[in-house]
């Protein structure tokens, strides 16, 4: 699957797309912690509390399970307005 | 009800907004919220801010959030329209205009879509400055902005 | 802080307003309120407003009030513009704008300045319906607003 | 001394203004009694607490003394905005 990134993690990452290798169904904390032992800045955005997971647009908890075909994105709290 | 949602590089006619937003006669309110880019930001000059976005999400934020609004006021029209892309000091960034028959709704429901929208839409900031680029952090007040509505 | 202070049978240009208020680049942000002659009210169409004031006191209580938002926040401009005379329905009445560095400042200094004004400024509106001429009451929750800064 | 009417006062009684022969200085509640004696409309105001009284340009109470010199004007609740 892949996960979408923007902003300051898709620049810290040097990539717009992770491709990731990770059995689905699972869940959203699953997903964060197989990303970040492979990503240090994904890590350190995550042990800040920098860190949000939208999952077809829609931001979510940890809990959440992601599905085959499901539209993943990591980024840092918004900032626009 | 009617809306207008717009994400866009460009600014907006804002006289035409306002007669869009004023053009129903029970509307007796129209309140507009206009955020722009400042000179200076933690004490540095502001050169450039650019406004990067997440476009398949924007939109579906923004719709829930003014469909939320519905639900919570009377409204007869709403404009939401926020800039991506870059910027300089003083240009307009995002326009935000509620009308109803009354001011207590129009007031609160164009503070409720931006103090959500600060926290909820997918948009970043990234400021350059003399001392180089940095992308802006978060708020805490504006959490405690948008949580007051919950 | 510059402000403008106007009463009169006019209208005004809204955009040349929102550009002045929006200038100093200093400003992040711009609030601003629009009220307008209703077609209806209390169930009656309306034909016109007439909008009669007490010109020596009007301009004293404006500028109290534009003086006391700017000791209660950090305001960078304000614009009071009120008209008298007879409107029509959909004819705005009354243009309150505020910029201020941050938005909260600006939504609430627009607010105070519009719920005081209400309750404090001499203003007083005739209606013409169908059923010929009548002075409007003034609205409880229009002096519960007011107290509600006090 | 004169005292000014406005809105519905002012149609009420029929003039823009009112000629009132009362000792000054006096206290605001005097000067309305006085009046209200004389103008039905008046007392009808002052007995629905509909009747507000500026000083000087300014709303003042019932224990504000009137002086020579002030401009005092009598209207209902302000509607505007």
């Amino acid at each position: 699957m892949n996960v979408l990134l923007f902003a300051s993690l898709r620049e810290a990452v040097g990539q717009e797309t992770l491709a990731v290798d990770i059995a689905l169904p699972c869940r959203v904390e699953a997903l964060k912690q197989h990303i970040a032992d492979q990503h240090p800045s994904i890590a350190t955005a995550q042990s800040n509390q920098a860190l949000l997971v939208a999952v077809n647009q829609m931001i979510v908890g940890n809990e959440h399970q992601v599905e085959e075909g499901d539209e993943v994105a990591f980024f840092p709290p918004v900032t626009g307005g | 009800m009617a809306n207008r949602l717009n994400v866009a590089h460009h600014w907006l006619d804002v006289a035409e907004q306002l007669a869009w937003l004023s053009e129903d006669s029970a509307a007796g309110a129209v309140v507009n919220f206009i955020g722009q880019v400042r000179r200076q930001n933690l004490d540095d000059d502001v050169a450039a801010l650019t406004l990067e976005h997440y476009p398949a999400m924007t939109k579906h934020v923004l719709n829930g959030l003014i469909e939320q609004a519905e639900q919570r006021w009377p409204l007869i029209r709403i404009v939401i329209h926020h800039r991506v892309g870059t910027l300089r000091p003083g240009d307009p960034i995002v326009f935000v205009g509620v009308s109803s028959a009354h001011r207590d709704a129009a007031f609160d429901a164009a503070r409720f879509l931006m103090d959500k929208l600060k926290t909820q839409a997918p948009f970043w900031k990234k400021e350059t400055t003399s001392d180089g680029e940095r992308w802006l952090d978060a708020r805490s007040c504006d959490e405690d902005a948008a949580a007051s509505w919950d």
